[in-house]
């Protein structure tokens, strides 16, 4: 199904967004206004974005300890987001879970998830609801090649595929796992080989192409919604940044190789296919860029202008009431 | 009264919260064939031997607007769903901001006396009781068991109902009509002024039994039955022992770190129970070793009535 | 490869022991000298005993709940087996373990396991030191249908793979977990559908047919002594017997079913062939089986002799000194 | 003496004891760059993201004659592979009559302090302690980790090596020569006449600080460092309270069914020391919460030198 010019420069918009806000977040991490663990998302913004504008409000998401991409690609607010990262009391998590934990159930993001694979059965949950519901909602796991060798990986999509529920699994194969090479710990190459022994449909897409990604991500939610089952979306990609923010070792993965995928930029590809189309002019696309610049700015003024949460605070929300 | 058993006072109490709430649904890797009648195979699912799994996704639904309500059978296999249990559904409401609520009763199966040897023989509550974010019943009656589930089934948060092994078949006196059980509130079982046993599960009829063997002997013996290990009724138990002066525990598991533990130093650290207390604390647990098959191995490695007569006669002849 | 008489009538002789053994074992549970819980393994013989004519004994395997099997397929005494399902200090554990902890390390039986998948991580890493030892030694994980759906499963089945361990992956797909279809569990109906995903041979054999189940682990094991790494053979089967021996509720199977499959015994149709050929005689295959009925009989007299242990085992074994 | 950190001093002693012993290997999602080095990628290996299997191989190949290390890295991660720790690691010797030997190293991490939240801030070893079949160590000092970390790998056993995060970088003396440390016996930190306090690995840091405090205020402190907690010495805490009378326990856990509660147990139910024992029994650990990510809330929820100096003052007021 084509998109409409507008609906693609909203998915760009919602790509450099998520490259700005995290440049943002990065620099204030390293001045120390944001704590604890950063994961960059940058160079991956194609995917994330490629499958949620395949999604309704009301469908449902769940993301990994790299959240920033799948929080902004389904439609959080930048303040909010940024307040959490700054541990201030009108974040997302009221400055409880910072950069790992950022959640907003109330338009379908099941929150970041500092445990490899640990969100997978989560949103398969919310599968079942929408299956039990039966409105025709759907629900996406986004996760990492390294996700794809945990346990839960396998018993949520073999559960999933059996009872037939309304999921799209997106792996995010950037090629790593933290410093540990894809190669050397998937069996087979292809995550999405898998799929054929949960007979049901695996494709590895280009996930530096934004339109490729959501061409597969719109074909598998309507097999969801057709009461059809899962599908499992292989998208192959690249984190530009170290696996966390935190300056530590050198990168161990080679330089000529972060340099390939850089030159593979998926902004810069859709902008340039956007431009070809005549779409946008380069005016318009910088327009758009101070425009992001100047609403994440907002947004941390936001943040900075929030207080810090009370002490009580500490020993509210275990419990709901 | 009707008697019930144990067993069966679970189940009513399941059918009558599914009954009444239609946001409820239930996953075991065996379905109860009762529940799959009422309710139909979409809501009583027989699901895959994948633990984990199951309980994250009854972490999902619960985020979105159902109470699922998940049998993980023996305690035992809820160790392949330990991350779900520890890392989310312990900490997602906390770590959220409180942002949206997670109703999920999980069941399991505690205890052992079935010579099913050590893996399938154990009572790990206070591994949960660790953690922050559980609250957790382990009731001892028929009673109990029926109106503390309903109670769980209806709350809001990840609650984990232990229910004991040896107490399936046990029958006891439970009302046709509708009642519920609050959390957090002992149960004085039997009155005493001499020594009180705090007794789990099992080992409150076990205490009652050794009650009435003590009271032979002159000892008056209050038997106090928390019900729900988190919240802890710690009031109650603190006023026991303020007015006895004494304290045994008496529990299933293996004594290390265990609830026994946390009992004893509730008593302990309070400056007023502390300053009643006339003898040390007792703890009379299981050995702290795996439990063994064989039955007379088994037998000797928990603790029972007569290992409870000698507990209190050891602190009624300290002080 | 084909295999010698002598070699063949050992197998039948396995295959028959295994079933007296288990025979007698169900009839010493009902009168109470077996204590707990015993999974009778009647009906699935030709798969433990296909598998194990084509190991060594310095070859690992391990087993499930339903263990007995693959203990005497793998060359465990007898006599130690009852005395430890008689709960006697001569038993394989002292009498702590029971029908579903025995193990006999000394003959690469690294024991039953109660846990549903939790020997095939264990067993992986039997074929990890075989590696590591360099001496052409493999490894064998039997698991069921039901332990196919875990996440042990896949983690293990991809490490395998991914660090070509000398492992053989054997489901014994007996279409039940319990009282729960197969059908209902598995997304695809073929376990060994999901090799293919890990870049692994995956082969379907009938697990009534013990040739047919000893050339396909032939292949494997030759495979695994090359180094070129763990294959996955899924042997459809059929439990005669309940889920347990415990008196219990009705068994939920069709009885149709379960007579179609007994029609299929794999001992007869494994008989019948030997007698085809000429093998074995009527006569020598009834002394066959009085001979093993005898060696039944004395291992539970064996047991019946020893003694049960002191209580102060009950404190000894916790820690190696 | 030269000086190295807790972290080094871990590094140390892996080293020594991998050349040590051929039958040593050491597998972790991320392999350290030295170790690998230093013994190849075969005997080091860089592993699939699957600590439940990771944890399930070291069972095997210590069951044939390997001696595996395995690195779950933070304690939360060891979560995925509770049911290979408790139902496998921890009963598989006595489960097995005891007929081989499983020696296993399970390193991790815990604790907070680092603003990473709920998940990634825990310190959980009670849960195992309830567990019979394990041993565990909570060294405090590089010293403590280097002779201590040796002790753990030559043991025939599964045995869990947990490391304050905190003290990752803290600094201290260890000797160039070879030593070990033996497990179950613990430290005296500091000598002391008025009150014992129990502290784990970052807080016996924080105890000694607040011992200084204390001795300004005519407060005479001894710091007992358990080191190792199964075996846990538990002569050398009641020696300690028979002496100065007063028990103030200081750990990074919640106190709930927590070691500190254990340690409580293991005092007030010894008749002798219960006798000496002046004061209630104080607890100083982290609020019963899950660990929040912002650094206010952070550091009010974790206990320190000034909360454990008020816990001493308020058992020397109370007794
Ligand atoms: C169960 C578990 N083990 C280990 C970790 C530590 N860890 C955090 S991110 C990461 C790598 C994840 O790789 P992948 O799934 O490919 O996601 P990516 O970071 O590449 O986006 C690891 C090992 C964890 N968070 N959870
Ligand atoms: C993790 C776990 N969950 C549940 C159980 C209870 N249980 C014991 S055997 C069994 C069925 C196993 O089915 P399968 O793997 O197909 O083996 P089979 O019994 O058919 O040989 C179940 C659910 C268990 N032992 N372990
Ligand atoms: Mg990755
Ligand atoms: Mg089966």
């Amino acid at each position: 199904m084509a998109l409409t010019q507008e609906k693609q420069l909203e998915m760009l918009r919602i790509m450099q967004t998520i490259r700005r806000f995290e440049e943002r977040a990065s620099d204030d991490y390293r001045t120390g206004d944001i704590y604890g663990v950063v994961h960059c998302y940058i160079g991956e913004e194609a995917v994330a974005t490629g499958v949620c504008a395949a999604l309704n409000r009301d469908d449902q998401i769940i993301s990994t300890h790299r959240g920033h991409g799948h929080c902004i690609a389904k439609g959080a607010d930048l303040k909010r987001m940024m307040a959490e990262l700054y541990g201030r009391e009108t974040g997302y998590c009221k400055g409880k879970g910072g950069s790992m934990h950022i959640a907003d159930f109330s338009i379908g993001m099941l929150g970041a998830n500092g445990i490899v694979a640990g969100g997978i059965p989560i949103v398969t949950g919310a599968g079942l609801a929408a299956q039990l519901e039966g409105k025709g909602r759907v629900a996406v796991s986004f996760f990492g090649d390294g996700a794809s060798n945990a346990g839960p990986f396998h018993e949520s999509i073999n559960i999933a595929a059996a009872w037939k529920l309304p999921m799209i699994y997106v792996c995010e194969n950037n090629l790593y796992a933290a410093s540990t090479p894809a190669a050397s710990t998937l069996a087979h190459s292809d995550v999405a080989a898998r799929a054929a022994g949960y007979d049901i449909p695996g494709v590895v897409v280009d996930g530096n192409d934004v339109m490729a990604v959501y061409d597969a991500a719109q074909e598998a939610v309507a097999r969801a919604r057709n009461g059809e089952g899962p599908s499992l979306i292989e998208c192959k990609t690249y984190r530009w940044r170290g696996h966390t923010e935190r300056v530590g070792g050198a990168d161990p993965r080679p330089q000529g190789e972060i340099r390939a995928w850089q030159e593979r930029d998926p902004i810069e590809r859709f902008v340039a296919g956007l431009m070809d189309q005549g779409c946008i002019t380069q005016e318009a696309w910088q327009e758009m860029d101070e425009e992001i610049l100047a609403e994440i700015e907002e947004a941390v003024q936001f943040a900075i202008e929030s207080p810090f949460p009370d002490l009580e605070a500490a020993v509210e929300d275990v419990f709901a009431e | 009264m009707r008697k019930i058993s144990y067993a069966q006072a679970g189940m009513e109490a399941l059918v009558e919260e599914m009954r009444r709430d239609p946001t409820t649904f239930h996953l075991s890797t065996d379905a109860p064939d009762a529940l799959v009648k009422e309710f139909g195979s979409e809501r009583v699912r027989a699901t895959p031997i994948a633990e984990g799994a199951l309980t994250g996704i009854a972490v999902g639904a619960a985020g979105s607007g159902f109470r699922p309500i998940i049998n993980w059978s023996m305690v035992t296999f809820s160790f392949v769903a330990m991350d779900q249990i520890v890392n989310q559904a312990a900490k997602i409401h906390y770590m959220f901001g409180g942002q949206v609520k997670f109703p999920i009763t999980f069941r399991t199966s505690v205890g052992g006396g079935r010579r099913v040897a050590a893996q399938h023989s154990q009572s790990p509550y206070s591994m949960f009781m660790n953690l922050a974010g559980l609250k957790m019943i382990l009731p001892s009656t028929p009673y109990d068991m029926k109106g503390l589930l309903k109670t769980v089934i209806r709350d809001d948060n990840p609650i984990i109902s232990f229910e004991s092994n040896r107490l399936m078949g046990f029958a006891g006196e439970v009302p046709e009509d509708p009642y519920t059980v609050p959390l957090g509130k002992a149960d004085i079982k039997r009155e005493g002024t001499d020594v009180t046993i705090v007794a789990l599960a099992w080992l409150v009829h076990e205490a009652l039994a050794a009650a009435e063997v003590l009271d032979k002997e002159g000892v008056s013996v209050e038997v106090l039955d928390p019900r729900t290990l988190v919240p802890l009724d710690c009031d109650a138990i603190r006023a026991s022992v303020q007015k006895t002066g004494r304290l045994v525990i008496a529990d299933e598991a293996g004594p290390t770190a265990g609830a026994s533990a946390e009992i004893a130093a509730v008593a302990t650290e309070d400056a007023e129970t502390f300053a009643k207390m006339k003898a040390p604390v007792k703890r009379v647990c299981a050995l702290h070793v795996p439990i063994p098959y064989t039955p007379q191995l088994e037998d000797h490695v928990f603790p029972d009535r007569d290992n409870i007569v000698a507990g209190v006669r050891e602190v009624m002849d300290a002080g």
